[in-house]
């Protein structure tokens, strides 16, 4: 098993890794708490946690893979969470937990995919800081509709408006699904950490094999160089757009599945500030880095949470912590002054290995 | 039939008309050059007939086909690939996915057979990554097929760009100064690299190189450029002794 | 008349994006990274200019001096010690760490000045301006407001003159063009950049002063949304372009004032991202932008 | 090994950042409540009981940062006062910080949970406060909000969620009978924050009682936290429709924005506020006369003459050097009810929370209470309160009672 573990493809391996992380990351919890040595503050966070290693997996490949900064992250997360929630407040009594479930997340992530395409189409013409902007705006956009939908049924049918709950004009019996910035409330909680595993697992497998396949090429090979995918007869726009879509469907499920954690759902959750957090998530796990993206949405969710005992300085302390592992992590002249330190260590092994490409 | 046939071909960009009224054939199986003082145009011309640009007027031809004005995607599919005066590989990827990204129209198969890892994933993978290997040993870079392509030298760098262009199975084949930055070495074999290249695929290759000795003793058929237009063509020898092109060299207009 | 007032106190919202603007455009255009951290940098300074002239009393003119000093000494500050490092690093690196920043002197403030918001007072009053009334008192134009729209024109004409007219202008635009380059031409990298930061933040400091006379409400969120905003009107303009986030800037305010006003006060934001996406869609690099020319 | 080194570094931050932050931790609370602490020593030492773990949650950073901070102030506050007048340690509070955002409180809670709180004095913002209290609901923990006002908090705590403050539809509702029934305005222009669930859910009740009692709404008008800079629009729009009274149920810093934009155009209808305006007179910098006869609909009045009032005020100036406004209050009443159940014999410190939580419901929808917010409060089943409403105009930088016509 071991030497064959050493003679298998190098990408491979490093793919059997970080598989392995996750699922050892689940039996232990599971073990933990199933002996109650967990505490409920960590079981509390388990859910968003895979919801935020889901999000920074599906955000790692437009900005690691397909080299686009986008800043709008959290709105394909919104759109997935609220039609999620929706389908899932409307057939959540009355079909079994094992088929409404699902069906929330596909509904979701179909959603969030096909804003993906609408958000996609004109995005993808531009490049660089544009498209961020504009990756920006649309997130802001959506946030701004939903923060002014009403949506509510009665017995004449669906009701809707833009303007406020009164104009919708639901008769005294009529429920509101959607209450504008109110959004959805009275959500019954259907996430768990094993649903969260799960999706964390169909994330990986998913975009790993994208990645290490004929599309998954194209896009790497978009990202490094335009000019030169076209002229092997790559179609940028489809790759592009493949690329986009598949990471905001994901968004879309991750959305599901924070949405289905909480009793209520707002939009305003959803904003630029949270679109950063993820991008931060990415870029501290190491732009393309899979593994990173997994381990440092994970780190990064509990350290608020670790950080509590400061009080006041919580945030602020989380400020200098990120400002200062960005340093540490990408400065030029630090990474210099790590390797000779390292190197000191380490400089028996003899010369220094080829590097090759996980 | 020709394999390639160029005529009337020009270019304007704003007022300044780049190239105007190019004409070139290029038989199959041919090693033909173009050459030209700096800013001639050369480069200029691999554009449009890579579809980079748009003529502006004139058509281009492939094996009867009409690929004037058509996207670098569907004139790749159509059969032209290139390499790049400044070297263009996919930095961050491994040499060996290099080539097998040159082969994406070649070797196809969905995004779903790769997501869901379809049995039609591994025979195609299977195929990709044996004509990707056999690619690489034409070129002598079998050994460094898991660097990524930045890591390699730069004559290495060379030499992949020309292997990733011959893995879109092209009819024809653009070299856009295969020999830059080269020593007379690595030159000398470069150019029985890109004989045998012809041979053992049967493509026509066109080239622009400033190498003089690279280009006499290679190319069959010679085009002339300067300032856009067309001073000569002929063999290396007939060049060679043309008072224009001795002039345009020499600057002495 | 009602739609003139409109239009005006659209102007005079835009011509505060556009300061902001000009700050982040600025600092874009010659260091190639998104100061996320500019919107804050404008609070800080808002508090400064609060306390010294609302607080000691201090005459308006001065205290917005001191609050440029102030300013200018905390981007440089900022620079130096977060930026500079990662120089070499890849620019999203860079723009995580102008986000932590940006944190962070939300959370100073906070703690130094507590979140309760304050009520600032204008200094344009402060410095005896008054309003302007037109066609009989039917059209009212606040002192701010002109003040406002005055400073914009006159810094950005003054920031295009020091660019182009200049030798520290010039070795800016040198680094602009070609940091490489610049280096081997003997400027000042380093000494440029931090120049650039110094004269984005001073400019950040007028900006706040301007924003908080016209919008009064100061807390240590103040910043973020118009920084946000200002950063949209500097890519509508085209990054990099002083006239073009001059431009954005007013464009923006006032296409959000007039949505607000004729369409849907809730959902202006909407439409002005709207019309940003619009523009950006039909002209990639917004509307002054430079067209990038990649050659093959 | 680059990756490794990093991860290693991340975590060694995380835990040392830790190990200060628990020492952080315990340090603060000793300084924070000093008496409390020589109180806690001396009781063990009188073999007094433990303390009743109380646990509060709100926002103390972010956008939300001055009412999570108010809260926490007005807990404190009264907490502290019962553990020196009892020379012992009743009530130890621990107060989480939720950023205004559900998963935030919700982590909050659980944290609490682990530190054994016994019962939950927050949420202070109406979303966070929906989410907490279907945990509570699920958990058997008594939850009191001092301030999250929406209808869907009580529905979502299933009788486990009162509130200290009047729902959204009530106060809406209140408002709209008030200037009905006293003739305040006859064309009503209002100005709301349509991104925020209290602005709203008081719009909506109102706007649909406004239509029954006949009253004309010219103008509506809102904005949303993106574009709250700027003001002017708004209050333009409601000058323009002619409106002579403007309802404003917003909170006090955005209506100080409305009152300055109002007067820079000299428009002065009537102005009319409900209980998150309280606090308008206190912002640092404020002109209080543009506040001048504003009406404000709340329980609490910080220039209130009974003698509650005037000590909680004298108090939380000294302690805090500002005056306590509507969120302050509320919170300082949600210990003092807590306690009024532990005088009664209700509770004891050694109940475990699901005990106290039933415990307190029957309690709470049985008992009276009188506090700074107001005297004889009761509540309902679902967790509502039930309290006379009070309408205060704004004289010369502090509340009038209004006469009302009810």
């Amino acid at each position: 098993m071991l030497s064959r573990l050493k003679t298998m493809k190098k990408t491979t391996r490093s793919n059997l890794i970080t598989f392995g992380i996750v699922i050892v990351f689940y039996l232990v919890v599971q073990i933990l708490s199933g002996a109650g040595l967990t505490t409920r503050s960590f079981e509390g966070q388990l859910v968003p946690i895979c919801a935020y290693v889901v999000l920074a997996i599906s955000l790692n490949l437009t900005v690691g893979f397909l080299g686009e900064l986008s800043l709008g992250h959290a709105g394909f997360m919104s759109v997935g969470a609220f039609s999620g929630v929706l389908l899932w407040t409307l057939v959540g009594d009355s079909l079994p937990a094992f088929v409404a479930i699902p069906l929330a997340f596909i509904v979701g992530g179909i959603v969030a995919g096909i804003f993906g395409v609408i958000v996609g189409v004109p995005v993808l013409r531009l490049s660089g800081d544009y498209l961020a902007i504009v990756t920006l705006a649309f997130g802001e956009i959506i946030k701004n509709i939903i923060n002014a939908l009403y949506l509510g049924v009665d017995e004449n049918g669906v009701h809707f408006s833009l303007t406020d709950a009164n104009s919708m004009g639901l008769s005294a019996d009529g429920e509101t699904l959607i209450n504008g910035a109110m959004g959805i409330t009275g959500i019954k909680k259907a996430s768990t950490f094993t649903i969260g595993f799960v999706l964390i697992l169909i994330t990986l497998i998913v975009i790993l094999n994208l990645i290490n396949s004929r599309t998954g090429r194209a896009i790497m090979a978009i990202r490094d160089n335009e000019i030169a995918a076209q002229s092997v007869g790559i179609n940028l726009t489809r790759f592009k757009l493949t690329a986009f879509v598949v990471s905001a469907v994901f968004a879309g499920f991750a959305g599901v599945l924070y949405g289905l954690n909480y009793s209520s759902l707002v939009a305003s959750r959803f904003d630029y500030n949270t679109s950063i957090q993820i991008l931060v998530f990415v870029v501290l796990g190491g732009i393309g880095s899979i593994r990173g993206s997994i381990i440092a949405a994970a780190l990064l969710t509990v350290l608020p949470e670790v950080l509590r005992g400061l009080q006041d300085y919580r945030m602020l302390i989380y400020a200098i912590v990120l400002i200062v592992v960005m340093i540490f992590n990408q400065s030029p002249q630090i990474i210099a002054w790590r390797k000779r330190i390292i190197g000191r260590f380490s400089s028996k092994k003899g010369e220094p290995e080829k590097k090759e490409v996980a | 039939m020709a394999l390639l046939e160029v005529s009337n071909l020009g270019i304007a960009f704003g007022g300044l008309q780049a190239v105007s009224q190019l004409d070139m054939t290029i038989e199959k199986g041919h090693l033909y050059g173009l050459i030209g003082p700096n800013g001639a145009g050369k480069t200029t011309v691999f554009n449009m007939l890579t579809g980079v640009y748009r003529p502006t007027e004139g058509n281009i031809v492939l094996d009867g086909q009409d690929i004037t004005g058509k996207t670098p995607e569907a004139i790749s599919k159509a059969g032209i690939a290139r390499t790049f005066q400044n070297i263009r590989l996919f930095d961050e990827m491994s040499v060996l996915d290099n080539v097998k990204v040159g082969m994406h129209n070649q070797v196809q198969y969905g995004l779903w057979t790769g997501i869901l890892r379809l049995p039609a994933y591994r025979e195609k993978e299977h195929e990709m990554n044996r004509k990707a290997h056999a690619l690489l040993k034409i070129f002598d870079l079998d050994g460094e097929a898991n660097l990524k392509a930045s890591q390699l030298p730069y004559g290495k760098q060379r030499k992949l760009e020309i292997a990733r262009a011959l893995a879109t199975n092209p009819k024809l084949l653009l070299l856009d100064e295969p020999a830059a930055g080269m020593n007379p070495n690595e030159t000398a074999e470069l150019m029985n690299t890109v004989r045998s290249v012809r041979d053992q695929f049967g493509i026509a290759i066109l080239l622009i190189e400033h190498d003089m000795n690279f280009v006499m003793g290679i190319c069959e058929e010679i085009t002339v450029l300067d300032y856009g237009r067309v001073i000569a063509h002929g063999d290396g020898k007939s060049i060679r002794n043309n008072p224009k092109v001795i002039a345009a060299y020499l600057g002495g207009d | 008349m009602q739609f003139l007032s409109y239009l005006i106190s659209g102007i005079s919202l835009g011509s505060v994006y556009a300061l902001i603007a000009l700050g982040y455009t600025m600092v874009y255009g010659i260091a190639k990274m998104l100061n996320f951290a500019h919107g804050d940098i404008i609070m800080i300074g808002s508090y400064v200019i609060f306390f010294a002239f609302g607080g000691f009393g201090w005459n308006p003119i001065l205290s917005v001096v001191v609050s440029m000093v102030v300013c200018t000494i905390l981007g440089t500050v900022i620079e130096r010690v977060a930026y500079r490092p990662l120089r070499e690093a890849p620019s999203l690196a860079v723009l995580i760490t102008a986000i932590g920043v940006s944190y962070l002197l939300q959370q100073v403030a906070q703690l130094m000045w507590s979140p309760d918001p304050k009520s600032f007072q204008s200094i344009v009053a402060g410095a005896g301006l008054k309003p302007l009334e037109l066609f009989g008192g039917k059209l009212t134009i606040s002192a701010e407001a002109i003040v406002t729209i005055i400073a914009c024109v006159v810094i950005m004409v003054a920031l295009t003159a020091f660019v182009n007219h200049t030798v520290p202008g010039h070795a800016m635009l040198a680094v602009s063009e070609d940091r490489g380059a610049a280096q081997l031409m003997g400027v000042n990298v380093n000494a440029t950049i931090a120049l650039t930061f110094a004269i984005g933040s001073a400019l950040a400091a007028v900006a706040g002063a301007l924003l908080c006379s016209s919008y009064p409400t100061l807390s240590p969120t103040t910043g973020a949304m118009p920084g946000i905003k200002a950063f949209v009107a500097a890519v509508f303009g085209g990054i990099g372009s002083i006239p073009g986030a001059f431009l954005g800037g007013v464009l923006l305010g006032v296409i959000e004032n007039l949505s607000k006003a004729y369409i849907s006060t809730q959902l202006s934001d909407a439409i002005v991202f709207l019309v940003l996406i619009v523009v950006l869609v039909v002209k990639p690099t917004g509307l002054l932008g430079k067209k990038i020319n990649v050659k093959v | 090994m680059k990756k490794l080194i990093s991860a290693a570094l991340a975590s060694a931050m995380v835990l040392s950042l830790a190990a200060c932050g628990s020492t952080g931790d315990s340090s603060s609370a000793a300084s924070g409540t000093g008496d409390s602490t020589a109180a806690t020593a001396e009781a063990s030492a009188a073999g007094e009981t433990t303390p009743i773990k109380l646990g509060g949650i709100g926002p103390v950073t972010g956008a939300n940062a001055q009412y999570g901070t108010a809260v926490k102030n007005g807990e404190q506050l009264a907490v502290d006062e019962i553990n020196a007048a009892a020379g012992y340690t009743v009530f130890e509070l621990s107060f989480e910080d939720d950023e205004s955002d559900s998963e935030k409180a919700v982590n909050a809670f659980n944290k609490l949970l682990d530190d054994g709180m016994q019962v939950l004095l927050g949420p202070v913002t109406s979303d966070p406060s929906i989410s907490v209290a279907a945990e509570c609901a699920s958990e058997n923990i008594f939850m009191l909000t001092p301030s999250a006002s929406s209808q869907d908090v009580v529905d979502s705590g299933a009788g486990n969620a009162f509130q200290m403050c009047f729902t959204d539809p009530n106060q809406g509702k209140t408002a709209a009978d008030y200037i009905a029934a006293n003739s305040l305005g006859t064309a009503i222009g209002i100005i709301y924050d349509s991104s925020d669930a209290y602005s709203t859910g008081i719009y909506t009740a109102f706007q649909a009682e406004a239509e029954a009692k006949g009253l004309e709404i010219v103008q509506t008008s809102s904005f949303t936290a993106d574009n709250n800079t700027d003001l002017s629009t708004q209050v333009s729009q409601c000058q323009q429709a002619g409106a002579d009274l403007v309802f404003l149920p917003i909170y006090y810093q955005q209506a100080s924005q409305v009152l300055i934009a109002a007067n820079n155009i000299g428009y002065e209808p009537a102005f009319f506020g409900c209980d998150g305006m309280d606090g308008i007179l206190s912002i640092d910098g404020f002109d209080t006369s543009l506040a001048n006869d504003l009406m404000l609909l709340c329980p609490f009045s910080a220039y209130g003459e009974d003698e509650t009032t005037k000590t909680f005020v004298a108090a939380y100036q000294a302690a805090y050097t500002e005056t306590p406004n509507q969120f302050a209050a509320d919170a300082y009443d949600c210990v003092y009810a807590v306690y009024q159940c532990l005088q009664d014999g209700v509770i004891t410190p050694d109940m475990s929370a699901e005990d106290m939580c039933d415990a307190l419901k029957t309690a709470f929808t049985s008992m009276t209470f009188s506090g700074t917010t107001g005297e004889n409060q009761t509540w309902a089943a679902d967790g509502t309160i039930t309290k006379d409403p009070k309408v205060y105009q704004v004289q010369d930088g502090a509340y009038v009672l209004m006469s009302s016509k009810q």
